[in-house]
């Protein structure tokens, strides 16, 4: 076991405790506070402008207004949140699975790739709206499902297209390293390619997540839902329906709330994923 | 799962209710409250229905849940109705709840705007859908042109930030929201009283179902128009059902929108007042369908009786009220 | 030593590139089982090329490459001009790999990992990762992932050409150690001369565009290899030999003057 | 000059000649003739399937219908997709343009990306829906912009996050090298870190231009106005509004078309702007 | 030759990475304008991470590195241990590099970049892309691209490694012939003992893990260095000085046996 030791001629931290101290530190680090210190300004900027201009609320409120309307709805607007979240979860998923199977049949041949691509295309460029009812009446009446496929759809193309150029981005002594092994497909797939293709599959992650939320509220408008059941895309419509702007505000605040959120912990994830070898995540020394 | 239109069922002797489903165009308001006070009172359990409302929404296709199943019944509109028969869409109308369309165009007070003819030449804030609607009729018979049309996107922020332009509306919706939340009281013109006669808010549903089950569709059209009957007398107990599907429905408007209803008679008014709610007549199809005609909307030689059928109403008042 | 067995034979070889650069020309070639076979050459004349395609990898533009009936390329392990390692992987499982695709269980093969990283003086680094090496030990993960396998033949290309006097002297004996025991068929390309004329059994001098071979130099001398054949005046006149055809090979081809001034003196 | 020539050892071909007849032989290639022989397939699988099941026309026609009717509509529906082409145009190379330069912007610094990406985010988050008014209103009459400026947020945000992705993803030796000659930002942004970000910054645009197409759609949608000056929203819209559903699918189908030809074209400028050295296009010999 | 102008001065340096390996360990080292250094030491001593130290990249630990008043970073050059060419770029463009950066329009910079192309002996392959060369080749280029500025520094990482002898030879007098033209100051890692002998004024010994410099060796012979001097006892006496050294340097740190056998004769 001495072989995978570096201890002498590592310089000695106390593991585990740094690391939680480093974690929790990481909240105080500029990656928190920068984008917290311009989201600031953005809102003095925001609610500068709305008092200048004289631009009245049921146009755009002053973020004041917005934020009194959240905590005020907080109790309707948080449970539409989660439907949301649940509905944008799933979807999301199940696009980062389906998109990776269907990015690794695409690089199995040149042929399927060639013969199939278009077809995703297609799925990326036919509006919802208009295959909407069609999904509906295939799925019955789950509206849960049709809000999901809903979205699914409109999140699966850039995992589709971002993994399959990864898995084509292979390098191309290790290709050779593995056919002279005679590394199976299946080898090949899970050694060399999947691990090749993981920065560019976890870009493709970052693109969907937000478009897997878009594709939920998207999916909410088309598919039709509210009372109790109902998600953020009902709160916004209804607001923005009955004037509420401020209201309407609010919702679309968390959306886009949820959406950075999402971001960020995809941005965690690659982070941490990648953290040892590519370029994009490595901590270069020289 | 109880699909109606597959037995020929009449209403069960054992006490076992056909299961139905009404696709209404929209989120639940005073507009549907006849439906919903037909849940709330068991109207419908009484005519062996069990009955679940579905909500339409913006963009919602509801011709196509209806044919595809997905809805056996469903909020239908006039000049929809034409217009499947057009493109040979075996839906048929089995009653018009409204006798009067609630279509309406609203300008800001103090512009000089108290008419159609004034609106010409003006931006008016349309929805796409009006394109098949109202709009070509209003190019035909008031001149209006496409250049003044800008989208519509049932936001009042446009319209509130722009004295110059007019916009379309509902009756009982609209109008009520800007003075609620703009304070002042806009112009509104109420396209019913300017010739554009189209049922609305009514009753459709496959023509196989009257067809095969015409003893279902009459128990689905009777409890309705008496759940409007009941809607209109005491509005309680399916304000409670709209408010549970709709939780951002207030009762404040929903005592407009039933007030509006009553003030400008769209429910109750012509041959509703003595065939009762719901009523139909080959005359109103036959005007509705020459001015669309008309206005090039629809081919002249079109076969439109196929688009209702009076078989389920004009019953009398006494009937529904017994 | 050599059972005259074919190994490796290869006929009328001709590589040209898709951008239209012959890499080898006309190239015959019998490697016998057991032999161990240097090849040297001067920059950019087909060596890597010719290794590659004995391994399979591309395809030749015309002629055959035939492996012997007790050989196959599946008992080949390869050491790639560059280092070639998966940068996602510390190094133990990169110089695990080649087991893991041959299905091995990894607590089985881990004391043979455990054994090559020794070898190469890597123990130490078994959880680095590659970007944590310097060039040399990136060299030296890689030679001891083509050693982890039981090759039955052996292709390195330019494999010490990175490392130092010392290292590279060790890693020498260690290969020839290995190779008398295993009995393995070695191709093995160098810019070394007297690597070359000391460790094999027969060195191939090659020329560049078109690559071919030019000379074919069998070192008749026992192994073990001693002190005493490096000294001797016969390894002396074999590496004379190797410089003066590998001069001669260049100087046809190229027309910049090559510098005289190149000792004879072996060295290793 | 003779040092920029390799004749001598390159076997000769007719240069301009065979570049032409190969480009002509691609039509006839795989690339082409695999995904037209699943389309095919596709269309018949589709024309059974309608055919067996009896489904009705209003609810899924058969191909034959909806090409019928493409056919005989062309004169309306070709119009509405030269203008849909246009707002999609537009609005993709301003994504492109916009979308590298905010990429190149996030990756001057470690702070700027930080502090702006989230609201890259937002912008990819909010639904166009909410924001048409606001952009109806800010751009007065002129639809046209309002249109691009909808579909323009839709496809904006993969070319962000993928050139970011790339920018960043720079060979450690390179960016050693540029440092020690002393590059300036400017220089290094323009040799190395564009260059290198090229396949990532192609494969964003992949996506985006389905996105841009889609976000026309979408932008039509809620900011569209009919008439003479519509594009394929319109028509979809009043396709099915009018239950015209063969007509709505004959402008679905071009709509994707649309989308597949610029997914085509997108793919063969990857191609042929990495083809000399990026492993996803560069044909590998051994 | 060297008129005692320091141009590179280290003092105390340590370098310890973010994994823990201390790769150098209070190493100080003054280099004098126009002297000609070799660095030797066991594979992943930290030659390397002491050149990019030199050249300003990365950052110390502790200590300190001082250029010289006449000297400073912007007219260095810098030949990577590995090649460093960028893919999308053909040989010519990458060879250009510097002096496009250097704001040299194309024009006037492309007979300097055709001259270094032919030195290394690339002519025909400037319109060729990097994937398209061999190792030595693209090695080749990469020695073109730090030759085309006119550096007052020349920091090279093992830069013929991957040469064949002869063309090795070629580059080795034609470094020593502009060295001594242009008074360059050149730090040179190499791990040919031979070669480090016969192109330094003084050649310095590391030692592994930490780096450290175990031996300073000058090397007093007059340049220009002949075939005589190749021969010379001197010669060998420095050579086999430095071997020993490392030998020890080795031995020290490495408990794995070093071969005994290495040849003390030289040759490049
Ligand atoms: N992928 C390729 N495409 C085009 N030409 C290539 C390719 N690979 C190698 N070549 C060319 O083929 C010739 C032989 O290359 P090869 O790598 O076999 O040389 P080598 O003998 O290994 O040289 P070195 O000692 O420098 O490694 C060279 O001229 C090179 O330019
Ligand atoms: N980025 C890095 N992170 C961590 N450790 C590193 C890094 N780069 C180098 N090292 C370590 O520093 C030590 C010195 O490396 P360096 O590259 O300087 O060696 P070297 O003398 O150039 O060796 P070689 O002759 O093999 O090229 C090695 O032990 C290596 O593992
Ligand atoms: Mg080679
Ligand atoms: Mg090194």
């Amino acid at each position: 076991m001495d072989a995978e030791q570096k201890t002498w001629e590592t310089e000695n931290l106390p593991k585990p405790l740094g690391v939680w101290v480093k974690r929790l530190d990481k909240l105080r680090s500029p990656d928190v506070l920068a984008p917290l210190a311009v989201g600031l300004l953005v809102l003095l900027i925001w609610d500068l402008g709305v008092r200048i201009s004289g631009i009245p609320p049921y146009l755009l409120p002053g973020p004041i207004l917005v934020l009194q309307t959240l905590v005020r709805d907080w109790g309707t607007l948080f449970p539409a949140l989660l439907i949301t979240l649940q509905i944008t979860l799933t979807a999301f998923i199940a696009a980062a699975v389906s998109g990776l199977l269907i990015a690794i049949l695409f690089t199995q041949s040149k042929w399927i790739e060639r013969s199939f691509f278009p077809y995703a295309v297609i799925l990326q460029t036919t509006p919802i709206v208009a295959i909407a009812p069609l999904i509906i009446i295939w799925l019955k009446n789950n509206t849960f499902a049709a809000l999901v496929v809903c979205a699914w759809i409109v999140a699966l193309f850039p995992i589709i297209s971002n993994t399959t150029l990864g898995l084509n981005s292979i390098d191309h002594n290790l290709s050779n390293l593995f056919q002279l092994y005679r590394a199976s497909r299946w080898q090949t797939l899970l050694y060399l390619r999947l691990p090749a293709a993981m920065p560019y599959f976890l870009g493709g992650l970052r693109i969907s997540g937000g478009l897997a939320l878009i594709g939920a509220v998207v999916a909410e408008f088309v598919a039709g839902t509210g009372g109790a059941r109902s998600g953020l895309a009902y709160q916004i419509l209804m607001a923005s329906y009955n004037l509420q702007i401020p209201r309407m505000f609010a919702a679309l605040l968390m959306t886009t709330g949820l959406g950075v959120a999402i971001f960020a912990l995809l941005t965690a994830l690659s982070d941490f994923l990648l953290k040892n070898w590519h370029e994009s995540a490595v901590k270069r020394e020289n | 799962n109880g699909n109606p239109t597959a037995t020929n069922s009449s209403p069960s002797p054992n006490g076992s209710l056909d299961r139905v489903t009404y696709g209404t165009n929209w989120y639940a308001q005073a507009e549907h409250g006849g439906f919903y006070q037909a849940v709330a009172t068991g109207i419908y359990r009484d005519h062996g229905l069990d009955v679940t409302i579905r909500m339409g929404g913006p963009q919602v296709n509801g011709t196509q849940l209806l044919m595809g199943g997905a809805v056996d019944f469903f909020m239908g509109y006039g000049s929809d109705a034409l217009k499947a028969i057009q493109e040979n869409i075996p839906k048929v109308t089995v009653a018009a709840i409204f006798q009067k369309d609630p279509q309406v165009l609203i300008a800001h007070p103090d512009v000089g705007v108290s008419s159609l003819e004034d609106l010409r030449g003006k931006p008016i804030l349309v929805s796409a859908a009006a394109n098949t609607t109202y709009w070509p009729f209003l190019q035909a018979e008031f001149g209006f042109t496409d250049d003044q049309k800008r989208p519509y996107n049932f936001n009042l922020g446009p319209f509130l930030a722009d004295k110059g332009v007019a916009q379309q509306g509902y009756l009982s919706s609209e109008p009520y929201k800007i003075q609620k939340e703009a304070g002042f009281e806009p112009v509104v013109i109420l396209l019913a009283d300017q010739g554009y006669t189209p049922y609305s808010t009514t009753i459709e549903t496959r023509q196989e179902v009257v067809a095969n089950n015409p003893d279902l569709v009459q128990r689905f059209v009777d409890a309705s128009i008496k759940g409007w009957y009941s809607y209109l007398d005491n509005p309680e107990p399916g304000n409670q059902l709209i408010k549970q599907d709709n939780p951002e429905m207030t009762d404040d408007v929903l005592a407009n929108g039933l007030a509006k209803l009553k003030e400008y008679g769209i429910v109750l008014s012509g041959e509703a007042q003595s065939q009762g709610i719901g009523a139909m007549t080959d005359e109103r199809w036959q005007s509705f369908f020459d001015i669309m005609a008309q206005a090039g909307v629809l081919p002249q030689n079109l076969d439109y009786r196929q688009a209702y059928t009076l078989q389920f109403v004009n019953k009398g008042v006494d009937y529904y009220k017994s | 030593m050599s059972l005259e067995r074919p190994a490796i034979t290869l006929t009328h070889v001709r590589k040209a590139y898709a951008n239209g650069t012959v890499a080898l020309q006309d190239m015959s070639l019998t490697i016998q089982e057991s032999q161990f076979v240097s090849l040297v050459g001067p920059s950019g004349c087909g060596k890597s090329t010719v290794l590659r395609l004995m391994a399979g990898l591309g395809t030749l533009s015309s002629g055959s490459i035939e492996w012997g009936e007790h050989q196959s390329q599946r008992q080949l392990a390869f050491v790639f001009q560059d280092a070639a390692l998966m940068p996602w992987a510390t190094v133990l499982d990169n110089v695990l790999l080649p087991l893991k695709l041959a299905g091995q269980p990894r607590s089985k093969a881990l004391p043979t990992v455990r054994e090559a990283l020794h070898l190469v003086g890597l123990d130490r680094f078994a959880q680095s990762y590659p970007r944590e090496l310097s060039g040399g030990m990136k060299m030296r993960a890689s030679i001891a992932r083509a050693l982890v396998t039981q090759p039955s033949v052996l292709l390195m290309d330019e494999p010490f050409g990175a490392l130092d006097e010392i290292t590279r002297s060790k890693l020498n004996g260690d290969v020839l150690e290995l190779w008398s025991q295993k009995q393995w068929t070695v191709v093995f390309v160098t810019h070394n001369i007297y690597e070359a004329v000391y460790l094999s059994n027969r060195v191939i001098v090659m020329a560049a565009r078109p690559g071919r071979v030019v000379a074919d130099i069998a070192i008749d001398a026992p192994y073990p290899r001693t002190e005493e054949f490096r000294t001797s005046a016969l390894y002396n006149e074999y590496c004379r030999e190797v410089q003066d055809r590998l001069s001669e090979a260049m100087e046809v081809k190229q027309s910049t003057p090559v510098y005289s001034q190149v000792s004879p003196r072996p060295s290793i």
